[in-house]
């Protein structure tokens, strides 16, 4: 195991995933998380694929698309700075949902995730303060879903008439 | 340069008969988005319009004689004097007739009326604007007002939903406003293809900013009331007092001189104490269903 | 002109009071035939065009099998299908065989009922086919039905008044039967469109213009029992004209099973 | 081997209600007419049972959106006979005026914008106008009064709602009538000039014997008392109507059609059997014009009926200003009664003729049975008749032509189809009436 | 002589109609109680012949009986279906006109005579009524030219009751029974006479021209046990203590829903309330729509359509509709006007076709009923 990369530890500490957390819960993390680049345009993962990488974003956009039979790739998300990726990589069994692109050059911490769940496993304490902030980030997502399925903006086109239209 | 701030111009006189428009022609019809298009109004009678003002978040009423009146929010420069913008999108009986009509047809128009955007609020502050569809009508004035005198307001930034990219308002705008100094983003629901850009709903887009100075941050939304609700809960979680949210809310308007009981919200009547709020003043009102 | 909307007028089980309407505004019939193309309207035209036409009004309810497949032949010949009437809108007041045994009824009428062909029931044109707009009323209402015209020949969506009877009582200043009177009335439970005519000649409402949206029929019949009447008096209040709209059958269901002891 | 040859009117139009006309001939010879009337059946004197008898003039109004006062009118009438209730004279009065409106508005409909047209070569009154808008403008006003009165008077035009058993719900407040006045003092003008305007049209010659039959008052011209009387000098009373006249299966007719009894004979009734028979009632205008215009008495040419419907308007014009002029309002407007079991028959005048009830009530109140004769129903053999009398001398004549004179013949009847109430189409198939879960 | 500022001025019974015709003189057209459709409302009136001499209304909720009184009182009664607003605020007005020129729509006022009214019979609830609308009607930023109008000619007559029905609560909304303010002159009834008050300049103009004489102190005490009598019959109570904040924190209170099952949502409360001012303006245009009227109508809260926006109803159940006019009427009103909306005239329990009791629901969201 390497020496923590000091910047790797600041970029941790101050991160909405891990910001408050004690110095020790976050020094325990470190040493399974690594910094990672992708260029625009680059792949992080594909859906169905196996990802066994927790994603924290530092900075860049990342799409994530679904494929759906007769329409494509339809993008559902992006996700930027601040936010998780690739969840199933810690709650699942590592098998993708969906397609990770990156729309801008990203920079992230990956942390891996069955070395984390083995951790939160042995350590509650870990566990505690991983899980809860999985939970938030999962809320919020859930939260924007819904307000998605909601169509907040659509709204039904009144039955026009065409003829006879006059001027006024 | 600077130009002079807006200031609250002195209550114009008070007409004999509210309910009376004036006449206005429609000088330019300007296609926006599907089913939205920007009217650019002006005034047949100049001694109406030599006085004409009005304040960014302040609406008139659009009458189409025999089909009805419909509450549109200015989206025109403050400073306008010849034309008045209002950017209507076709949801009824009016904006249908409306949307029939061309340029050098004449229309009734009354107001200004309501309460207007907080703008010496934001003065020295961090002003975050965020709309949601149509809703971007009604902040057009600010923007306008902000860009005139950048200098006083700190950072400002614009937040854009809509449901798809073709339902973003006033895109050929963007591109001015932000070399003007503002931090515009914007975002869908549902992306098309080729689109590159944010997908989500607007609210995220407020939790991923970086929020310097919560207390000395001002927003101002407007859009669909669930999507205002979310947003406002969003800048609270990041510390962004009550008393510096602002929305703007609707509801049905039909004199909107106070007299005609409408669109009451609470104790308030959106007329004449809306459509702009300050978010604490109708927080406990807002949560309530049908009220 | 060719930009002028043909209209046509079709009848079903009727008496021909709502396409008589249109006869009877006659400060704005011909202002209506000249912005309209009459097309087929055959009360009061021996021209009759073919279709596809631009508005149809549609009298009367579907009674028979021939109608029920006529109904299906106006639909698709119809852009803008207006229903115009009680019976088209609800069944009218022949639907009240829809409670009773319709074989016995011609029995009762007819010396000759197996010559007769009927259904058993009385239907709304909606039941049927998909309507555009339903102008209630028994009889529909002139100034409404040239007002509906007006919006539909301008382009605009026809709106009519959706609040109760009530509202206009009080409007042109008519006192409550019902309560300084003890009249029962169905006001407070039918939409509005007639003028609020009967209260102003000393008698009850009868529902010609049918529920009002999201009317509270049930409390409104409590109310009538508590203060004397019995629920078997009440059903054919709720079962008349509009009888089969749902609310009042939902309603005149329930007091006759309240008569009924069920 | 034969030729047939079938013409058929499938509709016919400027009518109230749906009707179509078969015409069958056989090597050239007129073998069948059939006045077909395809309007549904309503089952009203069915579903009368059982409903209270107040009911019955709001629901007996319904089978006619055209003359919904002469159901409600005859009625009120035979279920005051049943209940021995004797109205009074003001309420009597107000009746007549009732009348009167659907008089004026029902006639002025028919004439201008149904009948005329077929003299004067039109679709429809709607299209006469471009060349004739003085006439049907005036026609819509006095149409327009004829409804103001019913409005006024009945609460609205169609299904008039003041209409009770026993006189009306509210008696109208002098103002309320008095305001008619001045319309009315125009529309007798006009009604003249129509009047002198149709009998200018000219007429077929076309002049069968008929037997016409009215309901006739020594006092009054013919509306809601009287006797039948008929062309053949007999007098019925109105409670021996259904021994004198019924309705029958004709074995070549499509429809239930009423008939003398004695003989099964046809009979004509509406404006031309009561200006025969009642001539000497009409409002003095009325009758000076009926002179003036020189009408025959007795007039037996349907097409002239016309003529006969404009004098009428004249009349009701005299009449309703005579009652208005001289009306207060008056208490109590409706006269009270005791439940009992009976029944009650009764004939009053329609505008297009004799229309016939009877009901027989229970002690609480409800209908037992209920009978109704409507005016078409009475004319309609008599219809069948004319064309069949017409028929040969137009035989040569292309089919359209032939259609088109029936029809014209036939709506010089003012028929009323809607109100047949019990004309049907009738087809030799037994039809369940009863679907699963009724 | 009493100590009271105001001195009453004896009216001979018979001599009212003196006042009449001097109102008549001056051109107002009289509008006071009369008896039609079974009831005692408010018409045109000329002689006192036309007032409801010894006739008195029973009132319970949802009923409304007309009876003959012991006594022949001309103003023995409680209040009717009808209310002032409907002269000073029309159920009908033309609000605006518009005329299709070649240069366009032009709008313009209608211009109609303004009737010149005088009241006859204004209760004090009905006073405090007139002040809300005043209030609503002139006190804003926007003038209501319709209402001003009328209002600015209007004569007020009020009448101190002298009996009470049993729906009346003005003692809790402290409107009345007495009337102390807003009208010209005041009538205290007596078996033969009226004891007149003066409370304009005007109204003492047109009282100097009747025979009166000043009333003498048993007159006096009879005026006052007079109008006593009405205190001590009134029964029903409507408990204000700090009803907006109990209103308001209470909106989403299950007696609302309760309620709904038995509101019609019929509008009917609305429409006899003095005080409810909502309308909606319709446009009535001829068929070739040239020429274009805007036509005020009074409107309701109950109507689902008055909520209605962008394709939905904001207020979409009975509950809410009934919630929006109770919690308006008696708790924001005080927000928006700075006084309650309700002057405990008890009209819409009476003519609530169900006899929904406002001020059992007040006290059902107090907890105070079950």
């Amino acid at each position: 195991m390497s020496v923590p990369d000091p910047l790797l530890v600041e970029e941790l500490s101050t991160s909405p995933f891990a910001a408050g957390w004690p110095h020790r819960i976050v020094s325990e993390v470190v040493p399974i998380s690594r910094q990672v680049l992708y260029p625009a345009g680059s792949i992080i993962f594909e859906q169905n694929a196996v990802n066994r990488d927790l994603f924290l974003i530092c900075s860049g956009l990342v799409g994530l698309d679904m494929r759906v039979p007769a329409r494509g790739n339809v993008r559902i998300l992006t996700l930027a700075g601040g936010e998780l990726l690739a969840w199933s990589a810690l709650l699942g069994d590592g098998q993708m949902t969906a397609t990770a692109t990156a729309l801008e050059p990203v920079r992230a911490i990956a942390i891996d995730g069955s070395r984390l769940s083995d951790l939160c496993q042995h350590r509650p304490d870990i566990g505690f303060h991983v899980m809860t902030r999985l939970a938030e980030s999962l809320s919020h997502r859930l939260t924007a879903t819904r307000l998605q399925l909601l169509d907040l903006y659509s709204h039904t086109t009144p039955h026009v008439l065409t003829f006879g239209a006059r001027e006024h | 340069m600077n130009s002079s701030p807006v200031t609250a111009p002195a209550r114009p006189p008070v007409p004999e008969n509210p309910w009376l428009s004036h006449t206005v022609r429609i000088e330019q019809i300007v296609p926006e988005i599907a089913e939205v298009a920007t009217y650019e109004l002006a005034f047949v009678d100049s001694t109406i319009a030599a006085t004409y003002q009005f304040q960014p978040g302040q609406f008139n009423m659009l009458y189409l004689p025999g089909v009805g009146e419909v509450a549109i929010s200015i989206s025109a420069d403050p400073r306008s004097r010849e034309r008045w913008a209002h950017t209507i999108r076709v949801a009824g009986s009016v904006t249908q007739s409306l949307a029939r009509l061309q340029p050098g047809a004449t229309l009734g128009l009354r107001g200004p009326y309501g309460n207007p955007w907080p703008v010496a609020a934001c003065e020295g502050r961090d002003v975050i604007l965020v709309a949601g569809g149509i809703g971007l009508a009604p902040l057009r004035p600010v923007i306008y007002e902000l860009l005139a005198n950048r200098n006083r307001y700190r950072k400002v930034t614009v937040l854009v939903g809509a449901r798809t990219p073709e339902g973003l308002l006033y895109p050929g705008q963007y591109a001015d406003w932000k070399a003007a100094g503002i931090d515009l983003q914007t975002t869908v629901d549902r992306a098309s293809p080729g689109w590159l850009g944010n997908v989500g709903v607007v609210p995220q887009l407020l939790d991923r900013m970086a929020l310097p100075a919560p207390q000395e941050t001002v927003l101002l939304v407007c859009g669909p009331e669930v999507m205002m609700h979310f947003t406002v809960k969003s800048a609270q979680r990041r510390g962004v007092p009550v008393e510096n949210i602002w929305l703007s809310s609707e509801r049905n308007m039909q004199c909107a001189v106070r007299l005609c009981g409408h669109c009451q919200l609470g104790p308030t009547f959106v007329c004449k104490d809306g459509p702009v709020y300050r978010f604490d003043q109708i927080a406990p009102f807002l949560k309530v269903e049908g009220l | 002109m060719s930009t002028r909307p043909t209209l046509a007028v079709f009848k079903f089980a009727s008496c021909d009071g709502c396409q008589l309407s249109l006869l009877d505004a006659e400060d704005e019939l011909l202002a209506v035939a000249g912005a309209v193309d009459i097309a087929f309207f055959p009360e009061a035209s021996s021209r009759m065009l073919p279709g596809p036409y631009d508005i149809a009004l549609v009298e009367g309810s579907i009674t028979t099998s021939h109608d029920a497949e006529r109904i299906q032949e106006v639909r698709k010949q119809s852009r803008f299908l207006m229903t115009i009437g009680a019976c088209a809108t609800a069944g009218g007041i022949q639907a009240l065989r829809n409670w009773g045994d319709t074989a016995e009824f011609l029995q009762a009428v007819y010396a000759r009922p197996e010559y007769i062909s009927t259904l058993a029931t009385s239907t709304a044109i909606a039941d049927h086919v998909t309507v555009d707009f339903e102008l209630r009323g028994c009889p529909i209402n002139h100034h409404q039905l040239v007002e509906v015209l007006s919006s539909l020949i301008a382009g605009r969506r026809p709106r009519t008044p959706t609040h109760s009877v009530c509202l206009d009582c009080k409007r042109r200043g008519t006192v409550c039967v019902t309560v300084a009177q003890g009249i029962p009335c169905l006001g407070p439970v039918t939409q509005a469109g007639c003028g609020a005519i009967c209260p102003a000649y000393d008698r009850g409402c009868y529902g010609c213009y049918g529920p009002v949206k999201q009317c509270n029929s049930e409390s409104l019949g409590d109310h009538f029992i508590a203060t004397g009447s019995t629920p078997g008096e009440l059903v054919p209040l709720f079962r008349n004209f509009n009888g089969y709209a749902p609310e009042f059958r939902a309603e005149s269901d329930r007091l006759a099973r309240r008569a009924e002891g069920v | 081997m034969t030729e047939a040859r079938t013409i058929r009117v499938e509709a016919i139009s400027r009518v109230e209600g749906e009707g179509a006309l078969h015409i069958r001939l056989q090597d050239g010879q007129l073998a069948e007419v059939q006045l077909n009337i395809y309007e549904p059946p309503r089952l009203f004197e069915a579903l009368l049972r059982g409903r209270a008898l107040e009911e019955v003039p709001d629901i007996t109004a319904r089978i006619c959106g055209i003359c919904p006062v002469a159901y409600q009118m005859t009625a009120v009438h035979a279920l005051e006979a049943a209940l021995g209730v004797s109205i009074s004279p003001e309420i009597r009065r107000l009746r007549r005026l009732l009348y009167c409106g659907e008089w004026i508005e029902s006639h002025a409909l028919h004439i201008h914008l149904l009948h005329a047209p077929d003299f004067l070569g039109y679709d429809s009154g709607l299209d006469m106008a471009a060349d004739f808008p003085q006439e049907v403008n005036r026609g819509l006003q006095l149409k327009k009064h004829g409804n103001r009165l019913l409005e006024v008077l009945g609460g609205r035009a169609i299904h008039p709602i003041n209409i009770a058993v026993g006189g009306f719900y509210r008696a109208p407040r002098r103002e309320e009538l008095a305001a008619l006045i001045p319309d009315f003092e125009w529309g007798l003008q006009a009604a003249i000039e129509t009047a002198r305007w149709v009998a200018t049209f000219t007429f077929p010659d076309f002049t069968p014997p008929y037997e016409m039959v009215a309901l006739v008052h020594p006092d009054e011209y013919p509306f809601n008392a009287g006797d039948l009387k008929s062309t053949d000098g007999r007098t019925v009373k109105m409670e021996d109507y259904e021994r004198e006249f019924e309705e029958v299966h004709v074995a070549h007719s499509t429809a239930l059609q009423s008939v003398r009894t004695a003989g099964r004979t046809s009979y004509f009734v509406g404006p031309l059997a009561r200006i025969n028979l009642a001539r000497a009632q009409l409002s003095p205008t009325a009758l000076r014009l009926a002179d003036e215009l020189g009408l025959e008495q007795p007039c037996c040419n349907p097409y002239k009926s016309i003529i006969a419907r404009a004098l009428e308007v004249v009349h009701v014009y005299e009449e309703a200003l005579d009652i208005l002029r001289d009306y207060q309002s008056f208490r109590p407007s409706r006269i009270g009664y005791q439940y009992r079991a009976g029944a009650g028959s009764w004939a009053t005048e329609a505008p297009r003729g004799l229309i016939f009830h009877r009901y027989s009530v229970d002690e609480h109140g409800k209908v037992v049975t209920a009978k109704i004769v409507p005016p078409t129903s009475q004319n309609q053999l008599q219809i069948e008749n004319d064309l069949s009398t017409m028929l040969p001398s137009i035989l040569h004549e292309p089919d359209d032509q032939v259609a088109l004179k029936c029809e014209k013949l036939i709506r010089s009847y003012d028929p009323c189809i809607s109100c047949s109430t019990h004309f049907l189409k009738i087809h030799r198939e037994e039809i369940p009436c009863r679907p699963p879960g009724v | 002589m009493s100590t009271s500022a105001a001195t009453e001025l004896f009216l001979a019974k018979p001599h009212l109609q003196q006042l009449l015709n001097a109102l008549s003189a001056r051109g107002y057209c009289i509008i006071g109680p009369t008896i039609d459709q079974s009831a005692i409302v408010y018409a045109e009136i000329r002689t006192v012949d036309e007032l409801p001499q010894g006739w008195t209304d029973q009132q319970e909720p949802a009923t409304y009986r007309l009876v003959r009184r012991e006594d022949n009182a001309w103003f023995g009664y409680a209040v009717g279906p009808h209310s002032w607003k409907r002269y000073l605020f029309p159920p009908f007005a033309t609000v605006a006109v518009a005329d299709r020129t070649a240069a366009g729509w032009q709008m313009s006022t209608p211009h109609e005579p303004v009737p010149k009214y005088a009241f006859l019979g204004v209760r004090a609830c009905e006073l405090a009524a007139i002040k809300i609308q005043d209030k609503v009607f002139l006190e804003g930023a926007y003038v209501d030219p319709i209402y001003r109008a009328r209002r600015e000619q209007a004569f007020v007559i009020a009448v101190n009751c002298t009996s009470a029905g049993a729906n009346c609560f003005c003692t809790s909304m402290n409107t009345g029974p007495r009337c102390t303010t807003g009208f010209d002159l005041a009538l205290t009834e007596l078996p033969d006479a009226f004891l007149v008050e003066v409370g304009s300049d005007s109204g003492g103009e047109v009282l100097a021209e009747l025979q009166t004489r000043v009333a003498d102190v048993e007159e006096q005490a009879a005026a006052e046990r007079a109008r006593q009598q009405a205190v001590s019959q009134i029964t029903k109570r409507l408990d204000t203590t700090d009803i907006r904040n109990l209103l308001l924190t209470n909106l989403e209170h299950p007696r609302w829903a309760e309620v709904a099952t038995r509101c019609l949502s019929c509008t009917n409360c609305t429409m006899v309330c003095p005080t409810c001012f909502c309308a909606s303006v319709n446009e009535v245009s001829d068929l070739q729509g040239d020429h274009v009227e805007r036509q005020r109508q009074w409107d309701s809260c109950f109507n689902l359509d008055f909520s209605y926006m962008n394709g939905g109803h904001i207020r979409n159940d009975i509950r809410s509709r009934y919630r929006q006019w109770m919690t308006h009427k008696l708790a924001s009103w005080i927000d928006q006007f700075g006084s309650s909306g309700c002057v405990g005239c008890g009209r819409c329990i009476t003519w609530c076709p169900v006899g929904i009791d406002l001020t059992e629901e007040v006290a059902a969201i107090r907890g105070e009923t079950p």
